[in-house]
This record gives C-alpha cells, structure tokens and sequence, in this order.
C-alpha cells in the first residue's frame, strides 16, 4: 500500500472514529464536538456516524464536564474528552490535575483514571491574550498524569489508540496550526508508542529539541543550518511526561551543543525542563551552554506583526544554533 | 410599553444602522483579511446593546463578551478606534493588543471584550462592588450569552451579586446558540431569567428585538437598582443572523429558523413602528442609513491610515512603568 | 413516615452508634497524635449517612467529602481498614496515601472522601453516566456540603445531571457552617434544594436529625430513580456538633445554638422512638452501644499493630503498573 | 528600639491591619478571612475592629471572588484577595492567569489591576495529595503577574504593603509551615521592596539558592556543611517573576558551583528555571552541574514518613552540595 496523504485533521478524525469502531466503552465528550464538528472540525461527521450518546455536546461546563469524564472512567467507560482549547482547560486545571492526577495515588492504587483528554494548543492565528497560550509545561509537571504531543500526521493518527489503552490518564496536545498541515501517513502509522522521543534528523554540530509545531520550524531551520555548513540533529519529545531523557541527552552527548525550542513563554517552560536535564546528565559533554529559543514574555497581542515577533521563528533557531557553532561569527 | 418620540425613535434606529453598518463591513474586511483573528458579529441583535445602553449615564460602566463591536460602539467608543484596532493598529481603542474580541475604552468606562465565556462576570459584580464600597452612585452592566449561563462562574456570581447587593446589571444576550449547541442542549432550565431568580435578583425575560420593549425593561432596571442599590438581570430573546464567528460553516441551524428570525429583524421592527405611526419615511430612513455608513466608511479609511505599533514596542504594558496606573479610577 | 420494626430501628440505632464511637476515638487519638493531618468528624450527623446508605445496594457506589468516615463505615469499609488508614498504614483503605480525608474501597464502591469541596459532585454525574450508558441498574450517590453548593462545579454538575438524566442521587449535608461561614452569609438563597429544584431536578428538604426521614425521603429518591432514571436531591437539614476540623477554635457559633442542636441528636431521637414504642430499653441500648464499641476498640488496636509501608514504595502508585488498572468495572 | 520577636502569622496579620488602617481602599476578602478568623488564624481579629466590609467573608467560591476582587481593583478599590491555599487556587487559575494577568496588556495600557492575591502553599502538614500542593513556578511563568514568597518576618511583615502600592497583579505565596515560625522584626523592616533576591550568608564553595521555607532548610544545611569545611552562601529569591538573576548568578559565578531547593515537584518546577538562567548567564563559571534538591515526583502521600521522605530534607541539600565540592568523597 502506498502511503497516504492526510491533513493532521483527518487524521485525528480517523482516530477518534477508529476508536469508537473498536471499543464501545469509548466516548467523545466536549463542546460543540457533535453538531457543530468540532471546533476545528476534527469531529467533523462523528455524531451523525455514532449518535449523539457517542459523539456527546456538553453545556460550556469544563469543570463539570472533564469531572464527569473522570467519573465515566471510574465507572467503566474511556471516555476522549474534548476540551476545546487549553486556554479554557484552565477552568477544569482542578479536576484534571487534583482529581485525575491523584485518584490512583491517594486510593492506594485502587482507582485509576483511564481518560484522554485532548485540548488544542498555541498561538499564531491572532487570537490575542486569552486564546493563545502554551501550557503544555504546566500539565508536564503533574506526577499522575501523562502528556503527549502529537507533531505528525503518523502521530495524530496513532497515539489516541495508545493512549486510550493507557490505564491512567493522558492529556493530549494539538497544536491548532496543525490542523491543517498535510503529510504522509506511513503504512505502519498504528500503533505507535506514547513515551519516546524521535530523531527526525541527524547531524554532528548542534541538536535542537522541540515538540509540537516547532518540529516543522526546527526542521526547517536545521536546512537551512545544512546550507551554512552547519548539521543539526533535530529531536522531537513527543511526549513531555514521561520525558524520554535518555533520547535528547545521548543527542547531545554526540553534538555537545542544544538549543531548545518551545512555543511557551520561556520562564518556566518545557525549554527550562529539557535544559535542566541535560546539565544533569551531560554536562560534562556540553561545549556551550544550552539555548533557548521560547515566546517573549508578553500576553500574546493580537497585531499580526507583534504576534510573529513573540513567538519562535526559523531564523531564532538559526541564529542561535549558529552561534553556538561558531560563537564569534554573528557578531560580525 | 413607553411611547416615543420621534427624535428618540430616530435615534435608536441610528444606533442600530450604525451597529449593522459596522458589522457588515467587519464581514467584508475580514474576507480581505484586513481583519483576523475570531471574528463575531452582532448582526440581528442590535436591539439589545442600543435598548441596554440608551438609558445607562456616561459613567456607568459596561462590559461585553466577545461579541462586544456594537456595546463598544454604543458606549461611545469610536468606529474609528474600533477599525484601527481590528485592523491591529496602535491607534486602535487597544492599540492593536486586543483584536475584535478586546476591545477597550478607560475614558468611556468599556471595560472590555472578554473572550473567556463567563468569566466576565465576576469582574462584573466586583467593578459594582467598588462603586458600592465607595458610595458612587453609578451602575455597572454586563453583558453575557446563553451559553455562559452553564458555567459555574456565572453561578458563583449571582450569588456574590445578591449577597453583596451590589448595583449590577446582568444581561443576557439569549440568541439560542452557543457556538453549535442549541440553547436546550446545553441547559437543563432554558427560560435563563429563572436561574438569576433563583438566587432573589430581580429578573425579567424580554423580547430582544424590540427595541422599545429592551429599553423599558433596561430603565426599570436601572431605576430599580438606582434606587434599592441591588442587582437585577434581564433576559434578553435574540438571534444572530449570521454565524457564530468567520470559521463556522453554520451547519446546525435550519434555514428556515434563520428566516423566522429575519422577519423579526430589530432595525425592520423599528422602523416599521416609527413608519405606522408616521415618524418615518423612506428619505428620512435613507439618510440615517448613509449618515450611519458615511461614518463606518471614515472609520475604515482611518483605519487604513493608522499606524502598526513599532515591533519594539512588544513587550509594553505587560507590566506598569513607573508612575502608570496609579490613578485607576480613584 | 414508614413504620419500622424492632430490628429496622435497632439496625439503624448501632449504625449510627458506631459511627458517633468512632468519631470520638477518633477524636482522642487525634490528640494522642496518633492521627494527623485533617480530621473532620460528623458527630451530630450520623442519621445522613445511615438513612441514606441504608436504602441502597451493595452494588450502588458512594461518594463523599471530606467528612466521610460514616459514609465509609456504613458502606461497608470496615473500622479496621480506616483506622489504619488515619495511622497511616498500609493496611489502611487506601494504604496510608489518603489519610482521613480519602478514604476509598473499590470492592465497596466507595469511591472516597474528596478534599477540594464541589469537585467530588462532576464525578458522581460522570459515575451515574458510565452507569447509563452500560445498562447498569444502578445509583451513584453523592454527598456535598452547604458550602459546596456555592462553588461552580455544583451548578454545572445540576445541569449536566439533568440534561443527561443520569442515575445520580445528590445528598447535600447542611449543617449551615462553611468553616466559620454561616449559611445566610454564603447563600443568597439559603433553601439550598431549591437550587436543584431550578434545573429540573426533583428535590427535598428533610429533617437530617431524623434517621427515619432521612431513610424515608432516601427510599422515595432511590425508587423515583430506579425507576425513572433520572436525578434526585435531597438536603437534610443537620448540624455538626464539633467544630469544623481539629484546627477550628469554634469561635463563630453560639453555645446556645450547639446545646439547642444537641437536644436534637440523632442517636437519642431515634433511641426516643423505639423506646416510646417498647421497641427499646437501657439494656438494649447498652448491649448495642458495647457493641459499637468493641468494634472501634478493636479497629483500633488493628491499627496500632498495622505495618507502615516501607519508604522504598513512596513512588508507587503514581502510574499503574503493567496489567494494573486494565479491570476497571468493566 | 530593640528588635521585637515575632511570628510570622503575626507579622502577616500586623501588614493586613496596617494596610486597611492607611488606605481605605484597602479590604480583604476571601473564605473565612472574618468569623473564623482566617482558616490559618492570620486574619483573627480583624472583622471586629474594620467591620464587615472591609474584612468581607465570601463564599466557597474561588472563580466568582477573585474575579470580583479583579473588577473590584478596576473600580479603584485595592482588594487583598485570600485563596486559602494554592491548592483551591486551580478553580481561579482563568481569573488570576487570563484576566488580571492580560487586562493591561489587551487593553493597551488602559486596564491595570491593582489586587495582591495571598495563598498559603506547601506540604508537610499530611494533608495529602489534594492539599498539598506548591505551584509557586506556575504562576512565576505567567507575564502580566509578579510573583513573591516571603520567607522572613520581615519580609512577612514588610512586602503586602509595597506589593499594595505595586499597580499590577502581585500573588504572594506563604508557605504554612512558616505561621509559627518566630523570627526578629528588625527595626527598618518597612517598606521592603519586592524584586530582589537576599544573600543570607557568604560562602565562597557553594551557592544554595531557594525561596519560602526552605531558606531555613538550607541555613541549616550550610551550618552543617561549615562543619564539614565547606562554605555555602545562602541565596533567597524573595521575588519569583521577576527573577534576581543578578544576584544569584554573581554568587555563582563566585562559587562555581549551585544547588537549588525547591518546595515543589522537581519536573519543570523553578528549580529548573532558576538553573537554565545559571546555564545562560555564567556557564563558563561552572565548575560542576548544577543540582537540584525538590519534591519527589508523587501526589503527597499522607502518611508522615511517606511525606517526610518525599519533601526535601537538610541532609539531601548537604549532600548534594557536598557532593559538587568533592565529588569523589560521597562514594566512600
Ligand atoms: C470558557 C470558554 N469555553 C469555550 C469557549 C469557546 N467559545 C467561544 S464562544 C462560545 C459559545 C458561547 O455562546 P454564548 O455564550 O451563547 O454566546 P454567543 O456566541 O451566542 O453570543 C464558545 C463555546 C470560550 N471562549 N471560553
Ligand atoms: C475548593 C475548596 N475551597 C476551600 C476549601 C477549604 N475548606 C475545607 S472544608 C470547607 C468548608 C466546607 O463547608 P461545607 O461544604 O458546608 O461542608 P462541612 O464542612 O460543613 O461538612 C472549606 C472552606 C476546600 N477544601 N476546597
Ligand atoms: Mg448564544
Ligand atoms: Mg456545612
């Protein structure tokens, strides 16, 4: 069979549709999941394939509704709960991480949680401060709890399965730019693993370690890095809880050089985490410090041109692998 | 029901043109994506802004959801700071931070376009509060969506609102949708004004395309919370005639819904009232309308001039500099 | 009112007496610092958690807050395994990891004492929900405070509720405190069953000092969702006859209103009863008060000789292990 | 005037009265701040001498009164808001994240919001999993929020009256296992400021930098590692956004080498942000990786020997800075 090419939206389509196919304790809950499709029309079709019991409207209620998952799963379901974006999964922070992340651990291991919930993620499309963060780090710093990343159409159709078979639950990033974004899905896509890492490109001078979109901007980059003589290896995370450690840092055991690369404000970030873990593991292999490359610290403006400057571009990769390559030639 | 002048007709219907006007070229602009982001229009529920805000003083406050182009405009805030900041430009009522969903005007006490559905309350109740701690005789509305009634912020609120007493007014824009999901597949109590009632705020439910019918109940509202100093809601019955933003495909509403509600259209409604009662003929309708358009157009135009912040400029106002935001309404 | 009979009454009568003779040892080992952390004891509330639980199956689930150790109790968890559970034991109900607050017992379906108010009620919806969907004939009941009916999750839990029509019985405990807060200073509208009643939820108010009412109205609720399917409320009316937790210096209460609550006691209510029918004497009493006694005596030296668990575990049970997890009620 | 000893609950309480007695715009609100006296005795007394009003008791309801303190600043009020605990935070996380920390920004200047949000945070009380949480480091990642810890009485005492004058949102997190801390109040502790860190003690082997109460976790530790012959300073950050960086990374690069002690779950908490900027701005002054000391990565248990050896301990920081000063002795 050749492969196929797919939007990162049909993808995930598939997924979710291939998951209600196969196993009737699965649901889709969220808002405007049914009808509407999906607020980005990944459910596109669903409701009217499965009913409105499957493919489930919920009222705008993210506490109540993520709270209502958590107790599907209690009660024998796997429910795919759907919260619209992660800006509004703030409202439901509590559940997920103080009901969801500690069920198993405070019942001494008797009740585990087996829920996906999926939320996209990022900004980029000018919908200003409040539509527009990146809180990936936040979910990643939860013991109880799982975060996977999807970048690739291969990985939007084949961890929701994985994931779905995950006793514990798993919260789930798209990033909205995504949707739309083609590419091949190999014959083997399914199932794939939830808690590696992947070198999408080798190279000896410089990794850059990112997860999300920024896989296409660290991809990119490391092209144009090739044309200036330089060889980046770029590693995508894939997952950020577990983080597959041993992946990036044996990266850049080899290159002695990383930049990371998130579309998060950079204090706190997922780049603070990765660095962090390489000067514990491989410090002594490090020929530069490491680099970040992350949102400037401002609630995201709704100006297009402002909105570019904040947030990671090619060219901040470039330039900062670059200089860690050749640290006095930018000066020049 | 208040009888009108003609004056007083005239001009609701003006506001009204005016809102429809704006919102009309907001379409167009954004297919040239001159505009971009989320972009919700306001189109078929003018009546409620023009209704609400006709009989509020200029220093009340007032504060919308994302859906706030036309309580902006009514408000005070001009078409042209309105364009330039969807246009993104500093000389938008936001300086280009905010977009179509945050629009903003301190001198015209419009505390904003929220676009967190239902969080826009609880500020709502507090900006009240303030003026009740500090003896101002001044009210402060807030507008929210049928939808934002499921979620336990606005629950929380009402509460606050009633146990406080504080001068509030809640109203809800009932359009029968929220985003897809039809009004009694998301509330288990549809008739909205009931849940204020149920915590002892004084709630009526009106027809939100009737002009007149908004403002009597908005003025007896005011009155009333002037006067006794606690919160009142109002329910307003509306419907938008377009879709719910720019990307929705609109596929979960009849056409023939959609057509029910057109022939109720607020700015027809009015007119016709003002026509049966010879108050209005087709010149003078004609002329508020280009007067309405002249404006919206002037407002593109300096929208078109305006200026993009300098890139250098990013990271202003995510904190106060020295000396800023000390006189924050004190 | 049902009648009940002579082992009904006396049945009920030692539920609630070993609930109120483990509260008080528990009471006193707190102060032998034997028990640590949070400590909320439901003395003077014995006849919720007994009416209620007793009309249900073995196979309905319970939920509770953090006042839950009748409701443990009296689903079934044994004395023994809570105790151990506040020593902080591995033979505890949840191997030490919850302590008082978080009690759980999978085997008993009773699926803890949640620490964070209001966000014990989404779950309950989703558990009656999976019921549902599968075609269990079965309830799940979830107990709330006063307080939590002020948070958003209680609103939102309602309306999901009642648009799902799920199997769920709420049973809202009112002692009318939050902490130090009294009702009418953290409701606007204090009859709290009006509140469910204003999403369509069929709804009661029942003397919670009452066991046989609260047994009545629990068996009225229970059937009424049998068979109709749908949710249910019922808010006992009740009252703690301790302070909110071991930290509370009990300060906002009057000791007028906590001797005139006393004369209420649930236990001595329901002693009256039987005893005015001859359905009870001080022998009896006495025989049944040893026995709840001996048993907390009992649970209580299994906990003292119960093992901790050893630090090298600290880490488990944070992710299930391979095959764990897999069986969950399906 | 002699230095006057104190408990931190006093100190805090003593800010409180001080500022509703200076500004009558000032008014505290939140769960059981008035009959009860403040669910950690901080606020007892108060409702009595400034009435009903001024110390407001709301609700259950964390969304509603911090959205209502937000728009009660926007309406010229100067609201100290309690959540009681960071824990409860997470139901107002949209409110504190998304609207007091965007308004100024969206609004291009126009809306600045003037609250001090207080919570008490951190574990070791077995509380378990729910109510023992530390997500200072979230809230540090936001732009639009500060963030300060005070750990001393002074700085109990001295920072709710700068962060009152400070136009934008400031959180203050207080430690609860500081209440009955006593400390000296010296005589000069008023006004304090709120964006720098402290140097406790000079040291020239080893920094140990941290924040709220662990700045005793390690004062002692560094007595005990002067025992040992090695000299720790002690680096207290006070301000969590914005960072001293300055401050810590002069001590460091001074002493070649850091541990960073932290209340909180290790995984992308501020221990790795602190030592990311440690990577950024002194790399080459590094002499050995840099450590970090924080929370096993577990819901916290409530038994009390689970607990204790999963909160940071003196003898971890010892021997993790023992160990970067002789790496080669701790094998032995
Ligand atoms: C908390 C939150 N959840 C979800 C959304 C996405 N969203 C934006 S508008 C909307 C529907 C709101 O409907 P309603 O309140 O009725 O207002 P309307 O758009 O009809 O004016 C939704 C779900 C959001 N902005 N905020
Ligand atoms: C969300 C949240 N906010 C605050 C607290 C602190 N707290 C614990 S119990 C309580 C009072 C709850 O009162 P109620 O619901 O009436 O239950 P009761 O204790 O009277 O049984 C409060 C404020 C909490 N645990 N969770
Ligand atoms: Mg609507
Ligand atoms: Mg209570």
């Amino acid at each position: 069979m050749a492969p196929k090419t797919i939007t990162y939206r049909q993808a995930m389509r598939e997924a979710i549709k291939e998951a209600l196919q196969r196993d009737d304790r699965v649901f889709l809950m969220g808002e405007d999941v049914g009808y509407y499709g999906g607020a980005f029309g990944v459910s596109k079709g669903l409701v009217e394939e499965f009913g409105e019991k499957r493919v489930r409207d919920t009222p705008l209620s993210e506490s109540g509704f993520v709270g209502a998952g958590i107790g599907a799963a209690l009660g024998g379901m796997r429910p795919i709960i759907e919260v619209m974006t992660v800006n509004f999964s703030m409202l439901a922070m509590d559940q997920i991480v103080n009901t969801a992340g500690t069920l198993l651990h405070m019942s001494g291991g008797q009740f585990n949680v087996p829920v996906v919930i999926r939320m996209a993620t990022g900004a980029g499309r000018q919908l200003a401060a409040q539509h527009s963060l990146s809180l990936e780090n936040w979910y990643a710093h939860v013991p109880g709890l799982k975060v996977v990343v999807p970048a690739t159409v291969d990985d939007a159709r084949g961890m929701l399965w994985t994931a779905l078979q995950d006793p514990d639950p798993v919260v789930m990033f798209e990033h909205a730019g995504l949707y739309n974004r083609e590419g091949e899905l190999t014959v083997d896509a399914n199932p794939v693993d939830i808690d590696t890492a992947a070198v999408h490109r080798d190279g000896d001078d410089v990794t850059l370690i990112t997860y999300g979109i920024h896989l296409f901007t660290c991809l990119e980059a490391a092209d144009r890095l090739e044309d200036m003589g330089v060889e980046a290896e770029v590693v995508e995370l894939r997952s950020l809880r577990p983080l597959d450690v041993e992946t990036f840092a044996d990266s850049v055991h080899k290159t002695g050089r990383a930049v990371v690369v998130d579309d998060g404000w950079k204090t706190g970030g997922m780049s603070a985490e990765v660095g962090m873990r390489l000067v514990e593991e491989v410090f002594f292999s490090l020929d530069a410090p490491i680099r970040r490359v992350a949102r400037a610290e401002v609630p995201m403006p709704y100006a297009g041109h402002l909105e570019q400057a904040a947030l990671p571009q090619v060219d901040d990769v470039v330039e900062a692998a670059e200089n860690l390559v050749h640290p006095g030639r930018a000066q020049d | 029901m208040e009888d009108i002048g003609r004056d007083q007709g005239h001009h609701l219907l003006y506001q009204m043109l005016r809102i429809r006007r704006m919102e009309e070229r907001c379409a167009d602009l954004y297919a040239q994506t001159k505009i971009r982001g989320f972009l919700h229009l306001y189109i078929g529920e003018e009546a409620v802004a023009v209704g609400v805000i006709d009989v509020l003083d200029d220093d009340d406050a007032v504060g919308g959801t994302y859906r706030e182009h036309g309580h902006a405009l009514m408000k005070g805030v001009s078409a042209e700071a309105i364009f330039a900041e969807m246009f993104g430009k500093v000389d938008g009522c936001s300086r280009g931070r905010g977009g179509s969903m945050h629009l903003f005007s301190k001198q015209h006490r419009f505390y904003g376009g929220h676009g967190i559905v239902g969080a826009g309350i609880p500020p709502t109740v507090g900006m009240a509060l303030a003026d009740k701690m500090q003896g101002n005789d001044r009210i402060t509305v807030g507008f929210m969506g049928d939808g934002s009634v499921a979620e336990g912020e606005f629950h929380e609120s009402m509460n606050l609102a009633a146990l406080w007493d504080v001068p509030a007014l809640f109203c809800c824009e009932n359009n029968f949708y929220a985003m897809g999901t039809a009004l009694d597949r998301h509330q288990s109590q549809p008739d909205l004004h009931l849940k204020a009632a149920s915590y002892g705020i004084p709630s009526v439910q009106v027809d939100g395309m009737d002009v007149l019918a908004v403002r009597h109940a908005a003025r007896r509202a005011v009155e009333a919370i002037r006067t006794g100093g606690g919160p009142y809601f109002i329910e307003c019955l509306t419907y938008r005639f377009r879709a719910h933003s720019m990307f929705d495909p609109d596929l979960y509403r009849d056409d023939a819904e959609i057509e029910k509600w057109k022939q109720r259209d607020p700015i027809d409604n009015l007119a016709n009232y003002l026509r049966k009662r010879d108050m209005l003929d087709d010149e003078q309708f004609d002329e508020l309308d280009q007067r309405a358009r002249n404006e919206i157009e002037q407002a593109v135009e300096f929208a078109e001039q305006a200026q993009r912040e300098p890139v250098e400029q990013l990271q202003r106002f995510v904190y106060s500099e020295p000396g800023e935001g000390e006189q924050q309404e004190d």
